[in-house]
């Protein structure tokens, strides 16, 4: 079980790491809910200015290589998003006129598996590692439907009562996609 | 097969909706056209050393793309002549044996049958492992980089087939300084499932310039990598080209003298930019004025030039699907926060989670489901701007006079005809240029 | 084509089971039945305005029924002539313009082509934008609410392809006190896809009898608007009957004079149903006993009167799956809390989640399972009280001597034959309807 | 984070708050066994008598009208029961001849993204709005098989040491069904 | 249809890759073998008393074997004759009647139409209800506990159809200890569903000796149930054996009188073999060291004799897909912990989560997707060790003088091929077996 | 709720219990990591010696049988494995030659509705029953993808500040398996 970094916990310890838990339990579930509610705007207050939204391409390597299978840094990637590029993607929803999203995609984000890896300090600017699971579900016009599955690794940055999501890494199962496009969010 | 082009009068031309949704036209593609052109399978940079492989495709099929012992890309079936296994399971890799899962036989980097249990208990003296290699494709080519094959042993050499489209690739396809440079691919292929037939994907790529106002979202949300831009910095004026062929392109033309101030949301990229700029202008003159854009080259390998830099070679999988496998390329001496950068506003353009593509796919996607049901007996319009073209010293093939022309899809779908009609080679080839 | 239809004696009255699974016969269904018959494509209240749109389907295409600005209700397939796109892709809404988002080619409420990006640079002045509208249907007509269309210039008006099922329309579809106030759609659609074919719902529409037994789950859990009731408040003395035009009914006579007790577990509803039922009487007397129940007008288009009030469209989508389009109806003078009451015991026993429709989908779809494999080369049974039928004064059609008859299913699949063979509509109407 | 209506929390509070999460989690963890164990009457009794168990229907609209794409109060709507319709689908089920779950279908109710919404105050009577996340597995039969995933908005009554369900609003996210019946729940 | 088969010089001997991916072919296969050959459809054991039913399938269809009032097996089409839906929906289960859930039309044990509504009012005196019984095949037959059934009333006895194999399932489906006891199927069916043709998983039940190699990872890995050992205890010494009615088996020769200590990390199991094994040693003396390990029945029905001891029958599901049912078999007077010993093992073993299985079916799904795209105009190489066979006094059939032979699978072909020309059982009749 | 078998909870009891919940919530996700980052052999340390790795077959039976409808204890399995077998299958994996799974699949596990059933005590070698349900996504070679669903019933059993599992039930919904094999782990 994670831990604080402040040694063996006492009581209050306690308390308060299962007050973490819930916190970030409920930072991350809200974030699903805007998203799924299409409050995008609001969803990405949520992100700090240095966030970096990066999902990596998954290859077919032996099992010698099976470490490389995700794609690295300097490599191609389904998304790669700073702030800006973020920006971007939730102002073209907004004009309307994104015929990949007109009328809008109905989506639902199951994120389940949440836990703290390490250890970790919970003061102002301290920066969490969240790992979680994720289901995104996305269906839209007649009969388009798409599961998407994978892993996320969030690293979460206290900012006053609340976070910022400063990086966010989303680790899918799929090397070629089934579904026609990524115009929703992860 | 009855031809599914009707031209009427000035703005009538069509073509039948059904070529876009029947399984029998379908199947005949796969063999009259497929089997026939030449394909894009790959980059030399994905491949450098001997050993290397690289899974690709052609048509429906896995194909395996090496570097064999003299060092020549091989392009062979990858499906095992014993009982069909894959013989190559991984994406990339280096090897010295294509080792069969199944019963073991085993192929050398030229494809050559190396190994065969129990071949002395089991197999006739008379069994000729040289016949049991790997089928390989009728002819390689490499170009600029990329790599091309085709399984028809009377398919024209490549550069013959790409006639005047060559000089849109060769320039294309080299360093932005124009110079002798190395361009490579970004590490990685993306590859995606589309509900769309394969021929609305080359016939994008082959330069549809009337679409451009479907793209007003990522102009307005301003997607570019300058300041101010909408989703790509500001071209000189466009023309489109065409070549009996069958490939598409478009050109841009430009006053190489008036400042470029291109990339400008990235000081790093924009100052490469500059410097590249200036020893293209060095090297071509006037003709640095004169680019290529993008373009198909046929069926359906498309590339673009710039914003992005990238190839995307459409598989067909079926009339109402198609594999999209997309590279992006970059200078190979640029400097690393140069080449981030770029990858970076390339995949925020093209692929699935290009802001850009996304919106042609929904059009690709509903445009080929409009071609069942009633669809069927109805046509396409490919009308637009007929008749209107010129030839340019500076830009090889049918310019256009008009930039809103659908004369690229009119010669794209005119030589998919021909091949379509065509009993073989013989009846594809234009004298002249053999 | 081969009939697939066999009659023998007294008992005797076979279908071939490949209807129900054959790619080529569903092909064929497609041409013959479903772009030649009329079919139900909406309700006036869901277009009320001129502007209003509402998306629907005919067999397997996506159309638009929209109010032009004449008042006129119009029906197009929603399929742009350029390239094909989809132009409307919202379920319903109020536009002025139908706009393409490929290349912007953009339609009016009547579907005339208005907007043509480049018109002028592009397109020769011989382009008659007039004939590149949307496809419109050849016919379309309104009847006490419901509207109808159809892709045959030559199918006869709606009123004589009606025949004498006209009788149960007009009765069924109208307010329940007879009078002239309207009927609307409860706002929304229910859609669902069954693995069934459409013809085993079409029979089921018509008035299948037999199967009443099935329903025995909700008869026991007593889901009905009525206190002890099962799924229903008790009907009158029930008969079968058909027309010649395909169609197939079931009508209930009962004494006017007699006490009803219907809705008996809302008072409102109860109440309602009363004080409308005692006008029905004093406007329609004797006649008012004599009641349709359920239909289907050929092809696919059911409706029930009264217990749920609904209108359910068959849409084929390939010989094992059925889209089901469910419309709920309520008086539109209705108090609030009785077409709350309504709207929920109509869902609860109709539609995927209705109780009593279940059981139906679940027979619907391993009947129709049963056609392939060994079922192909077997028959359906639908001998059950063969040429036992009268005439009913006030009753119009073929009606049933027995209730537990399958002479519905009988008519339906004879008149399926005939348009199945068919050259035309000529072959189709009847000399004495004209 | 949600928190009681009591303001800021001392020690005790953060406990209760805690305690109530694992309590409302239990709570809906112990209703997906009870469905997906088919104690369909057992199931039952978590609901008031005056539950409202309602799914409307979803529609693909305009940009500017997407807020209404979830059908209203008096719209068409998949479920819209009451306490009484919601006893005549299980009474239907426990006949053995109710075709469509006969036999009985295999289903699993994955539920995640457990938050409370809102500010909210446990005494005994007190609404506790609770969002969730579903995704439905069913297969039954040979080989049918249906995934549908979507959120729930569930009004949890408190009742003693447990809780009623008063109100369920399940929003899925498909138009058009592509399972052939809804006779499971959600 | 033209062969499939290719036979040229001593070690070419060919298949068209086509006929594991044309639906064509396909469909034929389902009339011309499925419905003409003998099938495997149960156990004894999963029957043993009067009503008792289990749901089996032939080819395609879903099929009814059930013990009736005689207790004889019946297997009949689990559909009913009025409009085809499922009357048992049960896997397994006890009843007196299969009752339809549409319309209630009702069927005994032995298939007769016993109950239906209304019939005094619907039906004619002259219906007659023995004429509509569920449909029925024209042979049972069982053998040594297994059930089995064939269409076609003019395939032979199934003795005859066995012709040379009968032998091995005789020794290999009785106890271990060669006597009178019974065998029992493992309460339960492993059923699922892979991506490959049904014959590629049959020519691997009929003997492919070739793919040993493909199991290093289980031989390594040391799954068998003895210590030290592979994935099996070791054989004896191998022979191929089969037969001209399509039939493939594999024997193993031993030494009798050598020690055997199979299953050691069980010392039940051991200890239970070693009982048995001395058993049959005296009941067959020498003729115990020559063993049926394995084989397959033509078409699709494979067993393996020992390590594991299961059946399975590979049912058609398209030229892509195949639905394996795995059942499992021990001795029915074996201790309760060897039966349980031996069930974890047989499952650790085959089906989905078995580690042997699990890598054939690797193999068998990728050489079925190579008969796609341009393996449509390839072939497989079946020449291992052509022309090698011999007669041996304890091995019925054609016995392969190499181990690593292909012997069995152009059997198997060579009687596929057989089977596709046939006009009836009259040309797949061999006179001296009659 | 669970509660400890040490009667009412007192305030450092409750605040056990919720410590308890999170180190099992924490240990079945790490468990669920393992196995996605394939880091077999330390997975295969969480289960103890006596470990009964078990999935029986599922049945389509009469209403009056479905209590029956998943195979007991002496019947047909998918798994039914014991430690030296589960231990097999990773060596099996490990030789890089276990073609199933070469290249190896990639899998995520989203576990959820994670509780505790019955009374518990914590105390070393104690043994606590946990459900939990999962949904395992696997996509490997191109496009191969199955999304299997089901239950879990979990004993984990205290050692020291961890737990082993020694008897894993898991239930799934499919009958006819719709996968071409069971390579990975539930
Ligand atoms: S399939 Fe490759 S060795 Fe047999
Ligand atoms: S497809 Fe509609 S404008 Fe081109
Ligand atoms: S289908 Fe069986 S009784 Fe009608
Ligand atoms: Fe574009
Ligand atoms: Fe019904
Ligand atoms: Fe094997």
């Amino acid at each position: 079980m994670s831990t604080p970094m402040t040694g063996p916990m006492n009581g209050q310890d306690k308390l308060a790491h299962l007050l973490l838990m819930r916190e970030i339990e409920d930072f991350l579930y809200r974030e699903a809910d805007l998203l799924d509610e299409r409050e995008f705007n609001a969803w990405l207050e949520l992100f700090s200015d240095d966030i970096r939204y990066w999902m990596p391409i998954r290859k077919n390597l032996s099992f010698k290589n099976r470490e490389r299978d995700i794609s690295g840094d300097h490599e191609t990637a389904w998304f790669d998003d700073n702030r800006k590029t973020l920006q971007s993607r939730v102002n073209q929803i907004m004009t309307g006129v994104h015929w990949a999203e007109e009328p809008l995609s109905r989506v639902s984000h199951l994120i389940s598996n949440i836990r703290i890896e390490g250890e970790y300090r919970d003061v102002e600017g301290a920066e969490i590692l969240v790992k979680s699971h994720f289901l995104v579900h996305r269906n839209r016009m007649e009969t388009e439907t798409a599961f998407l599955a994978g892993r996320r690794h969030d690293t979460l940055r206290r900012v006053g009562s609340s976070f910022k999501i400063c990086k966010r890494k989303i680790i899918i199962d799929q090397t070629t996609l089934t579904v026609k496009n990524l115009s929703f969010f992860f | 097969m009855k031809s599914a082009i009707t031209v009427g009068g000035a703005t009538n031309w069509f073509v039948d909706r059904n070529i876009f949704s029947s399984a029998d036209i379908y199947q005949q593609e796969l063999e009259r056209i497929f089997r026939r052109a030449w394909l894009y399978v790959g980059h030399e940079s994905q491949i450098p050393n001997v050993g290397d492989f690289f899974l690709t495709k052609m048509g429906e099929d896995s194909m395996i793309l090496t570097r064999d012992q003299e060092g020549k890309p091989r392009v062979m079936l990858n499906s095992c002549r014993h009982r069909g296994m894959k013989v190559c399971r991984y994406d990339e890799g280096n090897t010295k044996l294509f080792y069969c899962p199944y019963h073991a036989w085993s192929y050398g980097l030229d494809g050559r049958l190396v190994g065969l249990p129990a071949q002395k208990e089991s197999y006739d003296a008379s069994f000729d492992k040289s016949k049991w290699g790997l089928v390989q494709v009728a002819q390689v080519a490499t170009f600029k980089g990329t790599i091309w094959a085709t399984w028809d042993p009377n398919a024209p050499p490549f550069e013959e087939y790409l006639g005047g489209a060559a000089d849109a690739l060769r320039v294309g396809l080299g360093p932005w300084d124009a110079g002798d440079g190395e361009v490579e691919v970004i590490s990685g292929v993306q590859k995606w499932i589309i509900p769309a037939n394969w021929k609305i994907v080359a016939e994008n790529c082959a330069g549809d310039t009337l679409h451009d106002i479907s793209h007003r979202s990522v102009d307005l949300a301003r997607i570019g990598p300058g300041e101010g831009v909408g989703r790509r910095d500001p071209f000189g004026k466009l023309y489109l080209t065409h070549h009996r062929e069958g490939h598409g392109l478009l050109y841009e033309k430009f006053d190489i003298h008036a400042p470029r101030e291109h990339y400008s949301s990235s000081p790093e990229t924009a100052a490469y930019f500059q410097m590249t700029w200036k020893k293209r202008v060095e090297r071509l003159g006037e003709r640095a004025g004169n680019a290529p854009v993008l373009g198909n080259i046929f069926p359906s390998s498309g590339f673009h030039v710039g914003q992005p830099r990238t190839i995307v070679a459409a598989h067909p999988r079926g009339p109402n699907e198609t594999e999209l496998w997309r590279v992006f390329l970059v200078d190979k001496a640029a400097p690393p926060a140069v080449k981030d950068f770029l990858r970076r506003y390339y995949i925020s353009y093209a692929g699935p989670a290009g802001m850009t593509e996304q919106d042609d796919m929904e059009n690709w996607a509903y445009a080929t489901e409009a071609c069942g049901g009633t669809g069927r007996s109805l046509q396409f319009h490919y009308g637009a701007a007929m008749g209107q073209s010129h030839q340019d010293p500076l830009i090889p093939g049918n310019v256009s006079d008009q930039f809103w022309s659908e004369q690229n899809a009119r010669q794209l779908y005119t030589r998919w005809q021909q091949f379509m009609d065509a009993k073989s080679w013989d009846d594809l080839r234009f004298e002249d240029a053999r």
